[in-house]
């Protein structure tokens, strides 16, 4: 569709604007001598040449783009995650991922697991684990954020954490609604030329799904519920 | 007998190229302002993308030079067409100059112009970040402020070749019938041709595409001086 | 030495034939008013000359070359009419710097004084003359370039009478004191016959005549006399016009085909008397029988 | 003086015509030196070529004599062939005329006569 627009439209009106454009300069002529409108656009070039300036200097922005290399090597590295995943090695998951722990109390020696959320809780991977020391009737729920990278930024930061919570001795593991971010990427290439390299290119974007882990920690004696079957073992 | 002037057609085409650059600066002043109209004030971004992730959706505006290459490159036809526009074509009358002279002269112009546009282009760019920069603080990324050189070029050769088809275009409508179907033909065919192929053309690295773009200008521009030099003067 | 040399020179634009077979050549550091009816094909002679047209068929020379959108003639020629326009940027003395720097032979000096005299504002832009300065001004940039093959195309359109003289008497000024070539064509034979050396006269695409002003003014002549006196005198040469009343004839016939000496026609009572030139170009393009009177008849 | 134009004498006979009542009236001695042909263009406003056409006639006439590289000059003889000529040409054809006229308007030969008489007292 958009192709199609910048095409077909954007021709026409651009045309038409030019024309008029032209017509109604060569009407104001008398004020505009050729040298006032060599200072008018060298000034324009000018002020162009400060913008530059300003945002080179005074324009840091927080937020960086991974350069492709970079990118390489994380994607090496989620891979390996993902075989450890595969093997039921909890290992990869270290203190760097870690965003935040439940301490939850429940009575008996079942725990019933229910994940709620609007596409049945896929956004997580919900993974259980047997502590030895922890105590009985006690569950340590953690959320792991391992990177998130999309067209090349690093999310992890804006993915909004589960809301996980006992309720009638059952734990609850719920995501929050829809967030949405939004960004202005500066790109100065022709985005009609990397969109239609793209297709063919390996995707910029890396979507991978090992990167919100959920791992709830119990001790032997509990056997977790899980009615949804989402909940998988890892050592 | 008094001895007769003798000038070269190089003497006579970098006069009018003096004189032509300054006189027909209107069509630059367009530019920016077309430029500042298309660039800053309508578009909010180039084109948007949009990823969904579980609960989180982003979106990127993503501001590049697609739009501002778009205004320069259709600038640079319409502009093309003027220049052989009767109003252009008589004031050369009033000096020495042959249509050739004067076809080569706007040739000329066209190239300094283009070079100009690429200018104004940029600078309109970076206006229009510094824009967002003061509006969204937060949210913007910068992931390369430069513009690689053979993007520069790649506009550059762009708005030449669009400013060379406007020449053909207006200097073949002026001339001999018998040369005008002919070329407004193989315009066709190429703009065709072009248009089934963009997608291959556009997997091309930028220094080929740019180079492709400038053997066609200068296929035109040769195109152009030939025209013109068949053509009578017409100023009905 | 003929700067100007057409032979056979044809130009159609479609099915019309403006021009057919000119053959004529054009000495140089000569005045010579072009002089033909509306669509006698003037402009069209002029247009090959200046190189903006190809003739059709045949050859035009200028400077012993094809003039064609050939930079030498564009180089030693300057075509002044009432198109002649310049950018909108331009104010008349702009356009003089403009002028100065392709024409080598600019007088600058020359031209703000003719223009002072005019009283024409150096501020003002081309487009927005009257009429009459607007020819003004053109007529001065023709004549400053100091061009060796000058055209001047209705130079006087629209300018008023006391300006005019003024500006006749400026082209023979500025022709004393640089000779070339100027081709001049006006409604106005009258008022510039004095400057004129040839006159080249066009109609329906063809060379009438081309002769020194004078020779073309001898060309024909006035008979009037008691109308039997005539008769026998006017079948045997040829008759332009003729006006016949109350038993007076009055015609114009052809000198050269008149074999009767002065003496004898004033002896017989018939009177002789010159034409003006523009009378002669009147009855030389008029159609047989053609007059305004025959149409209230 | 000026040209006529709209007279249907020609350009070169009034120029010639011009210099030798210049020449009769002594503006322009013997020997003194003539207008050039551009000097004339300038001062009646005409085509140099016409004016020069007018000094060929004189020179034709011998009335001018030419001096290579130098000009025109007056003859020495110029005014006096001048005033003869006048007599003979002028004179004649004036005659000639005024004879045709009386005819026309009836006037008898002796009528004419009396009429040139008169004239001619009339001017003493």
């Amino acid at each position: 569709m958009k192709a199609t627009f910048f095409l077909f439209f954007m021709p026409l009106l651009l045309v038409a604007a030019i024309f008029l454009l032209l017509s109604k300069l060569s009407k104001k002529i008398k004020i505009w001598t050729p040298e006032r409108i060599m200072i008018g656009i060298t000034s324009y070039l000018v002020l162009g040449l400060t913008a530059f300036l300003y945002i080179s200097f005074f324009a840091e922005s927080k937020i960086q783009a991974l350069s492709p290399s970079e990118m390489k090597q994380l994607e090496k590295k989620l891979e390996q995650i993902q075989k450890y995943d595969l093997e039921n090695d909890s290992s990869y998951l270290t203190e760097d991922y870690k965003k935040k722990t439940w301490a939850l109390k429940y009575e008996g020696d079942t725990l019933p697991v229910i994940v709620n959320g609007d596409d049945s809780g896929s956004n997580y991977i919900i993974r259980m684990r047997y502590k030895d020391n922890i105590d009985s009737g006690q569950a340590i729920v953690t959320y792991y954020q391992l990177p998130v990278i999309i067209d090349g930024i690093d999310l992890s930061d804006k993915i909004p954490l589960p809301n996980v919570y006992m309720e009638h001795n059952e734990l609850f593991i719920e995501s929050l609604s829809e967030q949405q971010v939004n960004y202005d990427r500066i790109k100065p290439t022709l985005s009609i030329l990397d969109f239609n390299r793209d297709v063919e290119q390996e995707p910029y974007a890396m979507d991978y799904p090992y990167s919100n882990v959920l791992i709830i920690d119990i001790p032997r004696s509990t056997v977790l519920e899980d009615s949804q079957g989402l909940v998988q073992y890892i050592r | 007998m008094q001895s007769l002037t003798n000038i070269s057609l190089k003497t006579i085409v970098k006069k009018q190229v003096k004189w032509k650059a300054k006189l027909y600066i209107s069509a630059l002043s367009s530019l920016v302002i077309l430029q500042i109209i298309f660039g800053i004030l309508l578009s909010s971004s180039g084109s948007t993308s949009g990823y969904g992730r579980g609960n989180l959706s982003v979106k990127f505006s993503i501001y590049s030079l697609d739009m501002f290459l778009i205004v320069s490159a259709f600038w640079a036809f319409i502009v093309a067409i003027l220049f052989t526009t009767k109003a252009y074509r008589i004031d050369d009358l009033s000096v020495i100059s042959s249509r050739t002279s004067s076809a080569i002269a706007n040739i000329f112009v066209m190239i300094i112009y283009s070079f100009i546009a690429v200018i104004i282009m940029i600078s309109t760019f970076y206006l229009k970040v510094l824009e967002i920069l003061l509006a969204e603080k937060q949210s913007f990324i910068i992931e390369n402020l430069f513009i690689s050189p053979s993007i520069l070029l790649l506009c550059f050769s762009s708005i030449c070749l669009f400013g060379a088809i406007g020449l053909l275009l207006g200097t073949s409508f002026k001339g001999p019938t018998l040369i005008k179907v002919p070329i407004i033909l193989l315009l066709l065919i190429f703009i065709s041709l072009v248009s089934i192929n963009l997608n291959s053309l556009m997997m091309l690295p930028n220094l080929i595409i740019s180079v492709i773009y400038l053997f066609v200008s200068v296929l035109c521009f040769c195109l152009t001086i030939w025209i013109a030099d068949k053509s009578e003067v017409s100023r009905k | 030495m003929n700067i100007i040399q057409c032979e056979d020179l044809s130009k159609s634009f479609g099915r019309r034939n403006a021009l057919q077979h000119v053959t004529c050549a054009i000495d140089a550091e000569k005045i010579i008013g072009i002089i033909g009816r509306n669509g006698a094909g003037k402009s069209t002679i002029l247009n090959i000359i200046a190189g903006y047209i190809k003739p059709t068929s045949g050859s035009c020379k200028v400077f012993n070359e094809n003039p064609f959108n050939n930079i030498q003639t564009a180089a030693n020629m300057i075509f002044i009419d009432d198109r002649l326009s310049f950018s909108d940027y331009l104010s008349l003395e702009d356009i003089l710097k403009f002028g100065a720097d392709f024409y080598p032979n600019w007088q600058s000096e020359l031209a703000y004084r003719m223009l002072d005299y005019a009283g024409l504002d150096l501020t003002a832009k081309h487009q927005q003359l009257s009429k009459g300065q607007l020819a003004t001004f053109n007529l001065v940039y023709g004549l400053v370039s100091r061009c060796a093959l000058t055209i001047l195309d209705e130079p006087m359109n629209g300018m008023d009478e006391a300006i005019r003289t003024d500006f006749y008497r400026a082209i023979l000024k500025e022709y004393l004191a640089f000779p070339r070539t100027i081709l001049i064509t006006s409604h106005h034979l009258q008022e510039m016959e004095s400057i004129l050396e040839e006159i080249l006269l066009i109609d329906k695409g063809s060379v009438i005549a081309h002769a020194p002003l004078d020779e073309f003014k001898e060309q024909l002549i006035s008979l009037s006399g008691p109308s039997d006196a005539l008769a026998d005198l006017l079948s045997e040469t040829e008759v332009y016009a003729q006006t016949i009343m109350a038993g007076m004839t009055s015609a114009i016939v052809d000198t050269s085909k008149l074999f009767v000496s002065e003496d004898l026609l004033r002896s017989k009572g018939i009177n002789i008397s010159h034409l003006t030139a523009s009378e002669v170009c009147k009855y030389l393009t008029s159609k047989e029988g053609s007059d305004i009177d025959a149409i209230f008849d | 003086m000026h040209v006529h134009l709209d007279s249907t004498t020609p350009i070169y006979i009034q120029i010639a015509e011009w210099l030798q009542h210049e020449i009769i009236a002594d503006r322009l001695q013997a020997n003194e030196k003539v207008y050039s042909q551009y000097q004339l263009a300038e001062l009646f406003n005409i085509n140099p070529a016409t004016a020069g056409k007018g000094l060929t006639i004189l020179l034709d006439e011998q009335l001018l004599y030419k001096k290579r590289g130098l000009g025109m000059f007056v003859a020495t003889d110029a005014k006096e062939r001048i005033l003869t000529k006048r007599k003979n040409e002028i004179l004649t054809k004036m005659a000639q005329e005024l004879v045709l006229e009386a005819k026309r308007l009836l006037v008898s030969d002796d009528e004419l006569l009396v009429l040139i008489r008169k004239t001619q007292e009339g001017l003493k």
